[in-house]
């Protein structure tokens, strides 16, 4: 297949755009922390950021892309990007491999720094880089070409066209993991721990949305009719669920403004996984019941006492598993060959929760081994003075505002 | 009338505020303030040194209250501002000549 | 007509693109109001976005685009987005026409955004979403479809680009309108409301003009020459509004960094319909005068003590009416098939202060009667304690700064 | 050749990427400037913006790209933009000649941003007016035609994909001339001027990567395998740059968020004249070089008592002059037709070496007559109470947080 | 000397400052407060709620004023700083026993 | 037990705070101010005008200290702090009569 130019623009421009999400999540962990670990959280998106590109181009990508293992991993067959070059992408013949590669960078990167929110506040630098490149090369890797790189979940079907299992799912309960080793910040429960600078947040979630369309429409790897459906149903399902969050934290009491964009967040990951195989009626559906699900699931995590701090399994974790399941439930022929349970659909709707499932427990599981370990050799969390002084301070000698 | 200044924990403020209601005080001004204390803040080691980070964030509470209820409320900011580490803060009460409301211009002595 | 890749590939990016500009006006007005209200500020341009995509692909783009009814609506037929699909958009044979409505979508959007300037500070959360909502459908549908959908301005040969008349003269006037209904802040006039976060108002300014390739470039809806002409002569016009208002505002005293800023947005507005006709020395005159237009409108507004806070009417309402009257001034057969005044084209001249007094009357008239509406209904303004203690807490219970 | 709607809209794209530089420019010195100067810096960059955006358009384009005069700059035969139209451009047939100028314009409007740091909380505004237009013209211009435009350095077969000499050689190195002539701040090296908003600053960077693919892989001119490979190095070094600066800075004592950005920044200046020619494997060692050299570089700049406020020598200059060597060490015909040092090539090398001395020579000389002149007739300083105050309030009557 | 320090309301800051400047009173020192009086701040009522705002931004200004200056000055703050409604803010009056100045190192007592 | 309140410039903190540890001064409270003294601030010229900025930034540090070291902690805050320009500062003392410690419980007077 001969490369095409206006399919590449697009996809050159949606890798750009799916870059910013990395700084989007910064600000919008950093706007929810306190003062005095902005420049931690903000960092720590930055640094996933660096991490997971260089890991990616040394041998993420063949890991999670190379020669097929028996359904599981990805040969050794791209390692330094060997073999992957300016010529057609195996899996998409209309652009080049080195962009394809690259769009799937930015996803493993951006996927890396939602994980953060479990740490957020607390975690020893150097334990966290050690834990990040374990993360993403034992967790996000396989589970990227069980997805999407013909490994055992593409093989049984599974749909998932812009990461809610692989990103979502995966970071999402992975934050869970890690925030039931990590322990609770010095003083949850007891004190307030407010968000320290809700614009910043909102500009976060702005930049994301903006970003998204990069995430979705752009894997359609192509500027066709395709794209232009993910780019729209994108939209509706994160117009959906900023809606339902804000009218459910009203009927609570105030509407809140960043449950509208924490609601907006949540119709973009619930939308993720569907973006290619839902109409827009549908979209509605799916972001409008992740509004209100991820509202509902970050009531639970906090009257359950649970500190996963900027709520990573909340949105992403719990609003992916809905947006894998809804998947199989409205995916419709009229805009890909895929159709879900209201089409009649069985086996498309069993598959997907199987997937989600498998996605669930492997990436649970995997990331509690790999946080217990590092946990009990170097220690995940700084000394409780530290903490208390502010990782700003205490890990880089910085403060946000002088 | 005397003034009571109170340096306190800010993750403490709610605490305090809710004892000193209990106790019928509710006029109160906050200020964000930096202090060190005599440990001279806390000290944090890192890859082959020390680090002293002398200037915490406190809160200071500007209490104005009648000279019979100082000693209750310096009690009251104490236990419930206590979490038995240093940088717990400090209380001091000084001497007020005169009072006077903006709203109404009434002046007292 | 067959589907383009390059030309969908950059309304794609021109669709996201313009999206960012609503967290840029978001910024933009959050930044000049006071620290008490930013949250609410931004949060109101959030929800303009939300509303807006949900009302647009429900109903709003079958209002704007559908089967032209008698020259004044469209019809019902794309109620529900039936009938847009992947295909080719009946105006746009090159790009899919779900595309085609999802940039119109971003369109309504950010007009909604920038009305929210006359209700800074002071508005009822749900008042502001049932004007938003009967203000889209009853104001910016049927201006879309006059202009830009063949209704009647368009049979009359009125030229608006990208939407001087149908975004900016329509927002402008209707947010004077909605001033004059709300009425002031408590407290303005009689003691200093300053901008509290000049930076954040020159970063919302930033992504505004970036945005604004999108909008205008966009507008070409393909990746050609008549692309790259309204690209340059945005970023001309904008540069010579920022360095005139600057220069305005020298003169009368110091040159305002912020004045500079609003100087840009002004020269992006005016020369918004004009962006496909006009050449690029034009684009200089275009945007030098509304440089200095739209700052004497400004002082204008404050010397009649009339609090249309974040001054959408100064800069997008004056700027807006210049520029529909500039494009039937300097339009140029070079560019594209019109010509304007300097040409010789009385007619054209002629047309457009038609087109832009109706859109004025129109705009200012309905939005009148539909904030008297909803005023006398259900009350536009929180009470005068909310209103003291600040939108953020008082709607929202939240704060912008911890 | 024909126009190419795919390549065209990859450079409608990063052109609009590439405007985001500026306020990228803008947030990364406001955050590290004291908050009295916030506004000031910010505005600076936007200035320079607007005053390179009118210079081009007017004169700049022609002087740069016009016909070549010996081989030292170009003829006024495209002056106000005539002869530059929606045809193919002459050195990229595939897009049209007006988003070429503009695709230059932007790198020229970005270079005179970060020739502000020099300047920074110190400037006359009128002055820096003046000095922008004389550098842009007489600095940045012949440069531009030297390298890009068959100019002598083009004819000597220097290579500089993105700007390595053009745009950071020459803003770094004219900094510095600007930085002795102008003088320390008050205060400066006496008592601490600690960066007062460190998460604008990461913001900025993380605008900056950004815009750098627009910078970059649009400098491909087209939406191909180049622009991919292009795309992917700038990644790698950035990346490369963060981790390495982050390590360097925790070698010292703490590993520092700002250094870590920086680094990032260190990195793609790096990649910039090399992005094209060189293969991912040395991308990660000139990006992990330039984080460390630029630190070096920086140290030895603080070291020396040198107030280049925001290190746009340590950074770009460094950064770039390495780059240009770099280039001409590891150019590799498997990504382009050209070959460096270690492919045996020592005449490439040479002369990029020779180029980036030339280009070092040319534009310290040249900016620091430029700048004395200013000095002398104008005074490049605002007074020392001004100063005191801050430029904010001094020059613009603004304050940036009220 | 006396030291006067006066909880008011940020938006009369201007008017108090004139007034203050027009009887000769020039050197002050201002400060970011959160406060609240004896009304606990200000109750807004809201879908089946009541909410209380109890601490609002205020100002404090700190004036060291010469002994005979306490009255006019009080009284000068009370009226260009009052709205007449809640919250209009105090004013304290405290005994200053010494003063220096840091440029010339004079003491005054 | 003696309050002392100096309004400094910010820019010489480091300077003080180093100057009163050598003294064995270690306690004290920051805070954030605007302030202005009898000079009105400062006067900048512009285009045909004249402007005045007359709140400037300073910083208040607050020191409760024995009595016998008043005078000597003044004499350093002035000596450290000193530019010889207008605006460097001015330094109170106020008498306290009693004190608290958070922590403890225990009162002083
Ligand atoms: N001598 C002092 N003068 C001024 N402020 C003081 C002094 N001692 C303590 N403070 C203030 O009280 C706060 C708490 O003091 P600290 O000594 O840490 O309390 P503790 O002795 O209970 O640990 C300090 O951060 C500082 O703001
Ligand atoms: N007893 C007090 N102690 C400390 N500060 C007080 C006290 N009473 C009032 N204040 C301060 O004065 C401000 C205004 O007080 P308030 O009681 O609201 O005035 P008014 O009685 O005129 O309505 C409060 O916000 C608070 O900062
Ligand atoms: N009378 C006063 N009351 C309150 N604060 C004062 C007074 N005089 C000076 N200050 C504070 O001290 C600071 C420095 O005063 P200034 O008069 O400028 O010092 P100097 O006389 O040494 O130049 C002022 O900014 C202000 O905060």
């Amino acid at each position: 297949m001969e490369i095409n130019n206006g399919d590449t623009a697009w996809v050159l421009a949606s890798t750009a755009l799916v870059m910013l999400m990395t700084p989007g999540v910064g600000l919008f962990y950093g706007g929810l922390v306190r003062s005095k670990t902005f420049v931690s959280m903000f960092g720590l998106s930055f640094l996933a950021f660096a991490l997971a590109s260089i890991q990616w181009v040394l041998f993420g990508y063949s890991l999670a892309f190379g020669t097929d293992i028996s359904g599981f991993i990805g040969g050794l067959n791209y390692v330094g990007l060997s073999g992957v070059g300016v010529d057609s992408a195996p899996l998409a013949g209309n652009i080049p491999h080195l962009i394809y590669m690259a769009f799937q960078l930015v996803f493993a990167a951006v996927t890396l720094a939602i994980l953060t929110s479990a740490v957020a506040e607390r975690v020893r630098l150097s334990s966290f880089i050690v834990l990040a490149l374990l993360w993403t090369t034992l967790v996000y890797d396989p589970l990227a070409h069980w997805v999407w790189a013909g490994g055992w979940l593409a093989q049984m079907g599974a749909l998932d066209f812009a990461g809610g299992t692989v990103v979502h799912i995966s970071s999402g309960f992975s934050a869970l993991a890690i925030a039931l080793v990590i322990g609770k910040r010095v003083g949850f429960g007891s004190y307030v721990m407010e968000p320290h600078n809700i614009p910043m947040s909102m500009l976060g979630a702005g930049l994301l949305w903006f970003g998204w369309f990069g995430f979705n429409s752009g894997s359609a790897l192509a500027a066709n009719g395709l794209a232009a459906s993910a780019f729209v149903v994108t939209n509706t399902s994160a117009a959906a669920g900023a809606l339902t969050w804000l009218l459910a934290s009203w009927l609570k009491g105030k509407p809140s403004a960043l449950g509208m964009v924490s609601g907006a967040i949540a119709g973009l990951v619930a939308i993720t996984p569907a973006a290619g195989y839902v109409d827009n009626m549908s979209a509605i559906v799916i972001g409008g019941v992740a509004g209100v699900l991820c509202y509902t699931a970050l009531l639970f995590r906090v009257g359950r006492g649970l500190d996963e701090s900027c709520d990573a399994w909340a949105v992403h974790g719990m609003g992916g598993l809905w947006g894998a399941i809804a998947t199989g439930i409205f995916a419709t022929a009229s805009v890909n060959n895929y159709t879900g349970l209201i089409y009649g659909n069985f086996h498309q709707f069993a598959v997907q929760i199987m997937a989600a499932g498998a996605s669930v427990i492997y990436a649970f599981v995997m990331t509690m081994i790999l946080a217990k370990i590092v946990d009990s050799v170097m220690g995940l969390r700084v000394t409780e003075d530290e903490e208390y002084v502010g990782l700003d301070i205490a890990q880089h000698g910085e403060k946000a505002y002088a | 009338m005397r003034k009571i200044e109170a340096i306190v924990r800010p993750e403490r403020l709610e605490q305090i505020k809710k004892a000193l209601e209990e106790n019928g005080i509710v006029g109160m001004t906050i200020i964000n303030v930096l202090g060190r204390g005599e440990q001279k803040g806390i000290k944090l080691q890192y890859r082959g040194g020390t680090m002293e980070v002398d200037l915490l964030p406190k809160l200071k509470l500007e209490l104005y209250v009648a000279d019979e209820e100082v000693d209750s409320v310096m009690k009251t900011i104490c236990d419930a501002g206590r979490t038995g580490k240093f940088g717990d803060g400090r209380i001091f009460v000084s001497p007020v000549e005169k009072s006077g409301k903006v709203r109404t211009g009434e002046v007292f002595t």
